[in-house]
């Protein structure tokens, strides 16, 4: 292997094929991460976009930062970026539900 | 009421797994397939089995019978001829009034007695609602092996069944032997089988059976039918048809287009997982890993992407019909048709088609 | 209905959970351990490494049973660029001991190896159970807890918080500040299973011996952070984590690096043709001692990486998260033992016996470093370039004679950094490790 | 009112994948579960014993690990479990696993009465056979009522039951004696979740184990694989259908030329569709 390593480009592998490996079990209809109403996203919620590890925050067409918090791995990472502009409400899911790692 | 049975000790050693059939098995002769036949209609799964079971014979050198049962004894019979033109060479017929709706009793009372008069070696049955709730209580009877939902059937030098299954939810698949009991039992998936050419004219043999039932000693009692074309349920999981939307949709509005070409097909309709999300359908409507499984004859996804979360729950489709905008789409990998144009224009298209084609003149949507 | 009440109610299934709860059980006491996982280790992720000697002094003989990957017999340490890696390898047969000193784990299956231990003990254990918050009395003594079911709340004398880095329990009953980006740091890691041959092949193994690698430099495209790759039994934890901080500002997603970092031509080879099963995210403390938040309070204690025990320097957590789980455990068995109740003022001998410990040694040890890490990112762009430089020319042959070559040296790291520069993080670098 | 909920720890199946591409089977570190269509037969037991009060014991067959699913059984509400677990039922194919699990419900009886109702789901997740039920109901005379969608009355002072159950083409509705064997479709209810006390007493709870003979199970000849008429030869991965979509041509070509051609090739992979088409379209 000796191409050069290119910088920053494309992941070689989308995040819903990474995802899919996981063990996840849906809380359906209790998502567990919210995005506060707002009409213009803050700095802090647009970077979520590009931190989150999952791939979970994405900018909707009419420009607003939405979660879908399948696949979330709980991290903590949005919670703690938000924390100063309080743009998300961030808990647990459930007892028994959301991530199962396997090896963890 | 058939008393609970008392269980035969087993047979043949079982050392090596290895294939003694016991002496009173040895008589055991010819393929038989269980005619399913409800509300004056044969079940496609029959006929397709009976095509299976054509090939079976043929390679035993034995005869392929049929085995029906029910209260019209006219109709009993034109299933009969039916089975012959699908290359049956015989057909056992049950007719008796108690026999009109299914009912696990009398029916597994029926096949019993029938297996045990008449002794076929290979007994099939289509692994329908019907078909499954009658094995088990049949092949518990009997005390004898019964594969389900077989999807590859062939007979082994020793001249037994090996059926071949999906275990594990369909990632793996096993083939399993029915060692010293006989007969060998098996349910098949239908649409897996290919439905055999009809052969006009061609006859076979009738053999009415007698049995003797009492609708009194009979405890369970059918009340009410409500056919699924009738109920607003989604039936997702049972549709020959159905027709889903994606984002590619762009918005919820643009799911009546789904709904338009599904009511024509006289299919169902549902989504993928992101539209649950979004709230544009209820998640009952939701297919995929995490929604339903389905394994329509015909599916048709529009403006899906086709992500593998997508995929496991729509590969046991027959005919997979993709339109996405984006000729890199995933679902283009696995679809069998694929239409690289706007679902939302597209879908009304389609449906004007349909509906000349079918003479459908009642409004869609 | 009577309402529930225990000795002790611990928090959490992790390391330091299941040490505190199994030195409750052993010392007589009754247990209630909650883990909001379906079992325990579903929630938990690390590279992982486990040491032994954290766990010996808990479960002796915890080699007849424990589900170990590899004993670790060779330690990499790699400083990278783009195309290369230098730095040191440390491989001694005296790690093929009786007792090996540090092994390779699989987290969600040695959790539940090591609760089925606390459960053998005596302790009870609910799982998929989330504790919400802390019940207090009057007088704000915390008196048990809520959970994410109903029929609650349940009560103990003390509440013992090993609830991870998150901390949402203590946090959401207002004993501690929510994480900061800059003292927190998030890394991600894939599991890549190969047949346990070519593991071994590739590494130079036999039977169950492992190597880790511990690799910084330009991986992490100039932000605070290290990558590592672990062998398992059959398979490789791959993983790289950065500052929090540093990842919002930076914009760059934490799997693209990971990619990245996998496609390092000395990565690659070690990986190629795996098969991943599991892509995992999880947060690491590493704002070291300054970071730390309160542990000691009226009915309650903290242990583990709740409590900020992490010494990133050296890569350690698991140990500090039992060895402050045994401890903690042990001081609630003493009060217990001398019937005195589980006040602030009592408890406080906890935080004692933890400053006499390694525990808290270390972590003062180590409390300058993480700010000088964060105000020196040469650290980790420039110097790694600078070392593969010198590497570069130093062993490249081509006729240049030596004492050219020492001089061109000497000018690139003058021209990069310049002598003043480079003593001054020396001394910097030496002032924080003292 | 004494019902039996027969449930089984299974493995994950759903990570029991199949690259559709790789087509490698990755079973490493996949977990064990209550079998999903077990526990809507649980919730649906539960909620008959909350109507009408009695109890809910769940009984298991599989190795000592198994007594983790009764445990989550218990903790989901049930009052008691049981264990059934002999090295000598290894191998049990659906014939041979009816017949233990039948003498274990015959003994629960005799402990703690016998059960109106003996509930399993419709089928395991790892077999799929959905024969163990009827076996069961054929072995103890019980009425069978398969892919039970919901119950829609029960009487037990005169011992009947009334259900919908799926039928060919559409939902029968039938009513029978007690006892009943009844195995429940997915999604007819909603699973509970245990309360604290519930979770606690699971914690603590006996779990009671039996062996073969505790059972009461003596013809050790109809157990395991010596009971077993069919035997696994060999088990292997599905070849993938990787092949890619054949492509209707669409560049400047109207969408009604599209559709007629996307229809003419659906009749043409499907022949048989048109004319069930044609057969349901006059049907209206």
């Amino acid at each position: 292997m000796t191409t050069k390593t290119p910088n920053g480009t494309e992941p070689a592998q989308k995040i819903e094929e990474k995802l899919y490996q996981n063990r996840y079990l849906v809380d359906s209809g209790r998502p567990h991460v919210k995005v506060k109403d707002h009409t213009e996203p803050t700095a802090e919620l647009k970077m979520l976009v590009n931190v989150c590890p999952a791939g979970c925050y994405s900018i909707s067409e009419q420009g607003k930062v939405e979660v879908v918090p399948d696949g979330c791995m709980e991290c903590g990472t949005c919670r703690i970026i938000t924390a100063e502009s309080g743009d998300i409400e961030w808990n647990y899911p459930r007892g028994g539900y959301g991530v199962s790692f396997k090896f963890g | 009421m058939t008393t609970p049975p008392k269980p035969a000790p087993a047979a043949g050693s079982r050392a090596g797994m290895k294939k003694e059939l016991p002496e009173r098995f040895k008589s055991y002769q010819h393929v038989w397939v269980f005619i399913e036949y409800e509300h004056g209609e044969i079940n496609p799964v029959s006929l397709e089995l009976l095509g299976e079971g054509r090939k079976l014979a043929d390679k035993l050198g034995v005869e392929l019978a049929g085995a029906v049962a029910g209260a019209n004894r006219e109709g009993l019979h034109a299933v009969a001829v039916e089975a012959f033109e699908h290359g049956a060479d015989l057909v056992y017929v049950v007719a008796d009034p108690i026999l009109e709706h299914y009912r696990n009793e009398p029916f597994s009372q029926v096949l019993t007695e029938l297996v045990n008069t008449y002794k076929p070696e290979v007994l099939l049955l289509g692994a329908t609602v019907l078909g499954r709730d009658l094995a088990g209580s049949v092949a518990t009877t009997l005390l004898t092996g019964l594969t389900a939902d077989c999807t590859e059937l062939e007979i082994d030098d020793d001249r037994c069944l090996a059926a071949t299954r999906p275990t594990f939810g369909g990632s793996l698949l096993c083939t399993i032997f029915t060692l010293n009991t006989r007969p060998q039992m098996a349910t098949i998936r239908p649409r897996v089988m290919a439905l055999p050419p009809r052969q006009p004219g061609r006859t076979g043999r009738i053999i009415e059976h007698k049995v003797s039932l009492r609708e009194d000693d009979i405890v369970t009692k059918v009340l009410r039918f409500v056919a699924d074309r009738d109920s607003s349920k989604a039936q997702l999981a049972y549709a020959d048809i159905v027709v889903a939307g994606g984002l590619g949709l762009r918005s919820p509005e643009n799911l009546q287009h789904v709904r338009a070409l599904a009511t024509v097909l006289g299919g169902d309709w549902g989504g993928s997982r992101p539209l649950v999300q979004k709230g544009w359908m209820p998640a009952d409507r939701q297919i995929g890993q995490t929604g339903k499984t389905i394994r329509p004859k015909l599916y048709i996804a529009a403006g899906i992407s086709g992500a593998i979360q997508h995929r496991v729950g729509v590969e046991g489709a027959d005919l997979i019909v993709a339109i996405n905008t984006d000729p890199r789409a995933p679902i283009f990998d696995f679809a069998h048709l694929g239409i690289v144009a706007d679902a939302v224009e597209l879908l009304p298209a389609l449906t004007d088609a349909f509906r000349k084609r079918l003479s459908v003149n009642r409004l869609a949507g | 209905m009577p309402q529930e009440r225990f000795d002790a109610i611990v928090v959490g299934a992790g390391p330091a959970g299941n040490a505190t709860a199994y030195t409750l059980a052993k010392g007589g006491l009754n247990v209630l351990q909650i883990e909001r996982g379906e079992y325990p280790g579903a929630k938990n992720v690390q590279g992982a490494i486990l040491y032994a000697d954290a766990l010996e002094k808990l479960i002796p003989d915890f080699r007849d049973d424990a589900p170990l990957e590899r004993h670790v017999i060779e330690q990499r340490i790699w400083m990278m660029d783009d195309t290369s890696h230098t730095g040191m390898s440390y491989r001694s047969d005296d790690f093929n001991e009786e007792r090996p000193n540090r092994y390779t784990i699989l987290r969600s299956q040695f959790d539940r190896w090591f609760s089925s231990k606390v459960r053998e003990a005596g302790a009870t254990l609910l799982c998929e159970t989330t504790v919400t918050e802390l019940l207090k009395d009057g007088k704000g003594r915390v008196i048990g807890v809520l959970t994410d079911r109903h029929g609650g709340p349940i009560l103990a004398d003390v509440v013992v918080m090993a609830e991870g880095v998150n901390g949402l329990v203590g946090q959401r009953s207002g004993l501690r500040e929510e994480l900061k980006p800059k003292t927190v740091a998030l890394a991600v890691k894939e599991t890549h299973f190969l047949p346990q041959e070519v593991v071994e092949n590739r590494f130079n193994l036999t039977g169950d011996a492992g190597v880790v690698i511990e690799a910084m430099g330009t991986i992490t495209q100039g932000m605070t952070g290290t990558g590592f790759l672990y062998t398992n039994r059959e398979s490789v934890s791959v993983g790289i984590g950065c500052i929090v901080g540093d990842f919002a500002a930076s914009g760059v997603t934490p799997y693209s690096l990971l990619d990245r970092f996998k496609r390092h031509p000395s990565i690659a080879p070690l990986i190629a043709g795996s098969e991943v099963k599991e892509y995992a995210a999880h947060l690491i403390p590493e704002g070291g001692y300054n970071a730390m938040p309160e542990i000691v309070g009226e009915g309650w204690v903290v242990a583990g990486d709740a409590a900020h025990l992490v010494n990133a320097v050296h890569r350690e957590g698991s140990n500090l998260a039992m060895t402050s789980g045994r401890i903690a455990g042990e001081t609630i068995v003493w009060l217990k033992r001398r019937r005195e109740p589980c006040t602030a003022k009592n408890l406080a001998e906890y935080r004692r016996r933890l400053e006499d410990s390694f525990v808290l040694k270390d972590m003062k040890k180590y409390r300058k470093i993480p700010a000088m890490l964060h105000s020196n990112p040469r650290i980790f762009g420039l110097y790694p370039r600078l070392l593969n430089a010198v590497a570069q020319t130093f062993f490249r042959v081509d006729g240049q004679d030596k004492r050219t070559k020492e001089a061109q040296i000497i000018r690139t790291v003058r021209s990069q950094r310049g002598i003043g520069g480079l003593i001054g993080d020396a001394v910097k670098l030496a002032r924080a490790w003292r | 009112m004494h019902i039996v909920v027969c449930i089984k720890q299974v493995p994950d199946s759903a990570q029991i994948r199949v690259h559709p591409v790789t087509n490698t089977i990755m079973r490493q570190g996949v977990p064990t579960i209550i079998n999903p269509y077990d526990l809507f037969a649980l919730e649906e037991a539960l909620r008959l014993r909350d109507k009408v009060g009695g109890e809910v014991t769940v009984l298991t067959m599989g190795p000592p690990m198994a007594e983790d699913a009764l445990r989550k059984a218990l903790g989901i509400g049930a009052n008691r479990g049981v264990l059934l677990t002999d090295r000598f039922f290894a191998g049990s194919d659906t014939l041979a696993t009816s017949f233990a699990l039948a003498q274990a419900v015959r003994k629960i009886g005799e402990t703690w009465g016998a059960p109106e109702i003996v509930f399993t789901g419709k089928q395991t997740i790892d077999g799929d056979t959905a024969q163990v039920g009827p076996g069961i109901a054929r072995r103890l005379g019980l009425n069978q009522l398969t892919y039970v969608a919901a119950i829609n009355g029960l009487d037990l002072e005169a011992g009947t039951i009334a259900v919908a159950r799926r039928a060919e083409g559409g939902v029968q509705e039938l009513s029978t004696k007690l006892p009943a064997l009844i195995t429940m479709l997915e999604g007819t209810n909603e699973i509970r979740r245990g309360t604290v006390p519930d979770v606690l007493r699971a914690a603590r709870a006996e779990i009671v184990v039996w062996n073969a003979a505790a059972a009461g199970i003596t013809e050790m000849t109809l157990c395991g694989l010596r009971g077993s008429p069919t035997v696994v030869k060999r088990v292997f991965a599905p070849t993938p259908r990787a092949t890619k979509a054949e492509q209707v041509e669409v560049k400047d070509r109207p969408f009604e030329t599209i559709a007629d051609d996307v229809m003419e090739r659906i009749f043409a992979a499907q022949p048989a569709l048109e004319a069930e088409l044609l057969r349901t379209a006059a049907g209206y």
